[in-house]
């Protein structure tokens, strides 16, 4: 789960980084009265979950109150990359002698967090890590001794001469360890890390990215999910208990699994279609299951035809056809329907199906190439 | 012949009496599968179905019945704990099908696993089977067969099309496994690879990848360095948009590395047959094994 | 540092560990407001830094607040082994239905903590310890990882068979270990681990040990230090940086390093003496610790002849001899002194101590046969 | 010959810049010691007594000076710290000098230097001096004179009352080991004598004890299963109370274990000559070396 930056801010502040003071603001006077607080020059910034929020003019520079009331008043209700903004952040405007990047990542490939620190950073600090990767340092930490002072400095040295500075940057470097690590984190990362003329360490900007397995034990960090900012379909579908994410296309899909839907979307593609959504209904489904995922994709005016991919194993596929009936009898589903069960209870599932009207198909093939003729004929 | 599980694995489920160990233990036992203990803390010498006597910990089934291997159907949140448990007991292999551990648990678990000398397969996966001799997990035993392709993936219901596919088509497996779509797992493609080239029974290998991560790609290198046999491989996810979690933790296109393109690419690269469809595995298995 | 066992229990309890409730009080009065606050039977117990207090008459049942302040009365000022009661401990009378034993140990020949578990509890754990040992069950945890879950609910199903109890045992070990890592223990220990009649489990008993090297960094245990329960010249030993421990003997001893000063002990006694103390003046002396080792051995009516044995290497036998000529004009020794020197700076040491008119010896067998024989003359 | 330090020997001192550090710094110097490096964070690119480099950490001075050794003299607070930094930095063998560290740190400190395949003496010791070629630590070099008898003790200045006694008689020393007076220390009496027994320059050990734990009783259990080379042993702490830390945090008798006798009688009936007083060291030694 991404958070905004004004929650990232939090959590960091909370383990005692040293990050400017600053306030979020949901309307144009809230982020007046924020700036007139802080005093001086500040920086307006939009919340929202997209990268290049500076280049589509969510990032502004005020000079006083009055301006960061009128930008927020631009900023706010702004759509980037499709995701409108509903909350903007304001901090002081810092001087900057010099930007560094530290980061802490978790990595498959070493199985343990990552940290990646240069004394290149930014906001090109992806081109950095592209083209110039060994001016970033990285240090796998062992996960069951954490970050060893020794290595907190090691690192903080990449980034600083002075003793002072590389102590600052090594107490910050090892409180990052304990954000990533109480929180549960799969990214922590302060891009820039500056110091201003008079020689401070400063984290000016935070972004932090939840592991989702976290969220059940943790359900301060659950709460900080912030619904409004994302598709409404998929969060009718998280509340359904569905993985759901809404694409462009026109075939609807239903499948259980997760590998088993995105292989059944690839071959929709295959075949010359284009799946509307990846949707993976779990193992112990439901026949409710089924009817809110039907209700869910139904909902997009794009679908022109809808696809059960269904291969029983715990999931029960009479389940899943007793489902698709209570749907069809509760509202209108209005596209066509391409079923395609086997495996546990396949037979009762073909029963049932067939007592309502409908056909059940065998092969994925087969199913996967009917459905995207249909959504053809409909479009 | 197989790998990792075979007529001498001994298995404890641990979470016997929950919802959905139940259930599988049961699928298990009317597989073959010796299941010879249960546990679950506070049901210690009560007997499951009438022949498999339930402890209070792995420790105290191992001591009485020579376990060997373990099967984790217990909640995320107890999940490591049980991990840890199996490996402390001195449990060789240790199948965790649990969806859900947190990854930073995960990275804490590996080592001492390691320390221990035990293997883990998962979390977050369907387990294993060598059919007509044992199955520890959830993969449906109907629909495979003996025989002498193996079989290695990342996903659940995908392997099950695959492997139904082989079996309709009178191809049988010498083991499936189901290595979990987390992040972090215990046993990973190379591991598996590594144990089909020296399993005498097994002449050829299918492996199912997905997006995300670089596994397929130090697999497709570990398959050109290392391995005699010929390998078939899938991608799923050429479809997923990036940065997203398609389902599994692990499958998340993460800037421009972990697409499936660029698996894809690195399998050819290999000498790995690349299936387009699911359904195309027959055919490349005939074509590579003649 | 040996805790009183209302400190003990503060700690336990401050993790969350089930203890009954009580108060400690250092008058007869205080013993009887605390009866009366808990109401019912309550016992009163000494709190000194010595076993056996119950055979000595330090621990007591009272029926109720008027014979809590009676037994307090005598309890309190009583000497146990040499040590006097300041404080009683007054707490509820718990109906005992069985007794268990649980601790841990900072084991040398694992390198790790090691707990101690046994459902024979009680009074008598020693002496399982020592006939039956097989009754107590060890487990080594592993210092990164802590103790597992697992781990606890093993030791917890040793000692109980109902899960409700198995389990409340279980997270009160685990919170032992808290205990333990969060205040540098080298043993923390329950006894007894009591079930009520009703089926609670309660610790009734606590007894920990801190680590001397950790009181630097935690001044707040470093205060729970009671000075009023230890040996007066020991205190003012350690105030003055030395490592002093008083004997019964007549032979002082003044020596650099722990291992020499025992050894200079065995061989005041190897030749039929008696040492009366052991003093380390440490590595980096300097002449002020000489003077306050002097003041504080000659404090000590028993002691009748004093022995000097420095090897000098970080020491300076220099410092040594000058501090030795500052104490003898500070004040009046009154017992002769042994004086052996040798290492660096030896001839300027040989140099101080001449031009004050001392003699000083090379060789430490000769030195303690001296020593020996002044202190026969005195006696 | 000799056991753990040698020509070969390239130091490293960590807090070179400190009170205590500097000072041994310079007597190691004189002795002879290849001091290749010093370090103090924040004085990296100084010099050190015109001729050793300083770096801001132990990384950088292996990487720079190709230390293969090491030997702490900072504080308390820091030393488990510093020893982490020897082990992760390559270093093979790692002395640390400061007394009072915490045990618990020990305790977590052990596993990771062993995983690093490190060897570490003390804390809280003298160190150790191969005489003639290399010294570590603080232990006086004047009293020391090379030779073939092989020391090893957990005190100081008792070691070198009697390394004295020896160099006195014309005795010489092959190494002299200070292991520590602490409870958990990184290199035992065994892992010496195994060494010892092992390098063709030693032809008898000498072995000073104390009172606690049980170390001692091992030793004198491995000596008489496998040391060929003649023993002579002492044990301080004769005359000392139970229940009191003499000093040493590892000197504590607990109930009726860890007292001298125990010890010493283990030691006798390993065939270790037992010294009664440190002077019989000389004519113990002349006895069984014939």
């Amino acid at each position: 789960m991404n958070l905004h930056e004004y929650q990232a801010r939090d959590l960091l502040r909370a383990q005692g980084i040293a990050m400017p003071d600053g306030g979020v603001a949901s309307t144009p006077e809230e982020a007046e009265a924020i700036a007139r607080r802080l005093g001086g020059t500040v920086v307006v910034k939009a919340q929202v979950h997209a990268g290049g929020r500076g280049k589509a003019g969510g990032v502004k520079l005020a000079k006083n109150a009055a301006e960061a009331k009128e930008h927020a008043g631009r900023i706010l209700g702004m759509q980037i990359k499709g995701l409108s903004v509903a909350k903007v952040l304001v901090v002081p405007a810092a001087e900057i002698a010099s930007e560094s990047y530290v980061g802490l990542i978790m990595d498959r490939e070493t199985q343990r967090p990552v940290y990646m620190v240069s004394a290149a950073g930014g906001v090109d600090i992806e081109e950095v890590a592209a083209r110039t990767p060994e001016k970033i340092t990285r240090l796998p930490v062992d996960p069951v001794y954490g970050l060893l002072p020794h290595q907190a400095l090691g690192l903080a040295f990449t980034l600083y001469q002075d003793i002072a500075q590389v102590r600052a940057a090594a107490r910050l470097i090892q409180e990052l360890w304990q954000v990533f690590t109480a929180n549960g984190a799969s990214l922590a990362e302060i891009n820039p890390l500056v110091t201003t003329p008079d020689g401070q360490v400063l984290a000016l900007d935070a972004k932090v990215v939840i592991d989702d397995n976290e969220l059940d034990r943790r359900p301060d960090l659950a709460a900080l999910r912030d619904e409004s900012a994302e598709e409404p379909s998929e969060v009718a579908a998280r509340q359904a208990n569905l993985t759901f994410i809404k694409l462009d296309g026109n075939v609807g899909c239903v499948v259980n699994g997760a590998g088993l839907a995105m292989a059944t979307m690839d071959l929709v593609k295959y075949y010359g279609g284009e799946p509307a959504n990846f949707l993976d209904i779990g193992g112990s489904s439901n026949p409710e299951k089924v009817v809110n995922a039907l209700r869910i994709i139904t909902r997009d005016p794009n679908v022109k035809a809808i696809l059960f991919n269904i291969f029983g194993g715990i999931t029960r596929t009479d389940d899943v056809a007793n489902g698709i009936v209570t749907a069809t009898r509760q509202f209108d589903v209005g596209v066509p329907l391409v079923i395609r069960l086997t495996g546990t209870n396949e037979q009762e599932a073909v029963r049932i199906l067939k007592d309502a009207g409908m056909t059940a198909l065998n092969d994925m093939d087969e199913a996967v190439q009917k459905v995207v003729a249909l959504s053809r004929e409909a479009a | 012949m197989s790998i990792f599980v075979n007529a001498g694995t001994r298995l404890v489920v641990q979470g016997i009496t929950g919802r959905d160990g139940s259930f599988h233990a049961r699928q298990m036992m009317a597989y073959g599968t010796q299941v010879v203990a249960g546990v679950t803390p506070g049901k210690g010498g009560q007997t499951f179905e009438g022949r498999v006597p339930v402890f209070n910990t792995v420790a105290d089934a191992v001591r009485e019945t020579g376990a060997n291997t373990s099967v984790i159907y217990v909640p995320p949140a107890g999940a490591a704990g049980a991990i840890y448990e199996a490996a402390d007991a001195g449990i060789d292999l240790i199948v965790c099908i649990t969806e859900g551990v947190p990854v930073l648990d995960m990275t804490r678990v590996m080592p001492y696993v390691r320390s221990r000398g035990a293997r883990l397969i998962g979390p977050n996966c369907p387990g294993l089977i060598t059919p007509g001799v044992s199955k520890v997990g959830i993969i449906p035993g109907n629909i495979c067969a003996p025989g002498r392709v193996g079989l290695v993936s990342r996903s659940g219901t995908l392997t099950y099309e695959v492997v139904n596919q082989l079996t309709k088509n009178g191809i049988g497996q010498s083991t499936c496994v189901g290595i979990g779509g987390d992040p972090i797992i215990g046993t990973n493609f190379i591991d598996c690879l590594r144990a089909f080239e020296a399993d005498a029974g097994t002449d050829a290998v299918v492996m199912m990848g997905e997006i995300g991560g670089t596994d397929e790609q130090n697999a497709a290198a570990f398959v050109k360095a290392h391995l005699t046999k010929p390998v078939v491989g899938f991608i799923a996810g050429q479809t997923a948009p990036k940065g997203r979690r398609m389902g599994h933790a692990g499958a998340i296109i993460s800037g421009s590395s972990g697409t499936a393109e660029e698996k894809m690419q690195a399998f050819a690269a290999a000498g790995i047959s690349v299936m387009k469809r699911p359904v195309d595995v027959v055919a490349l298995l005939r074509d590579r094994l003649g």
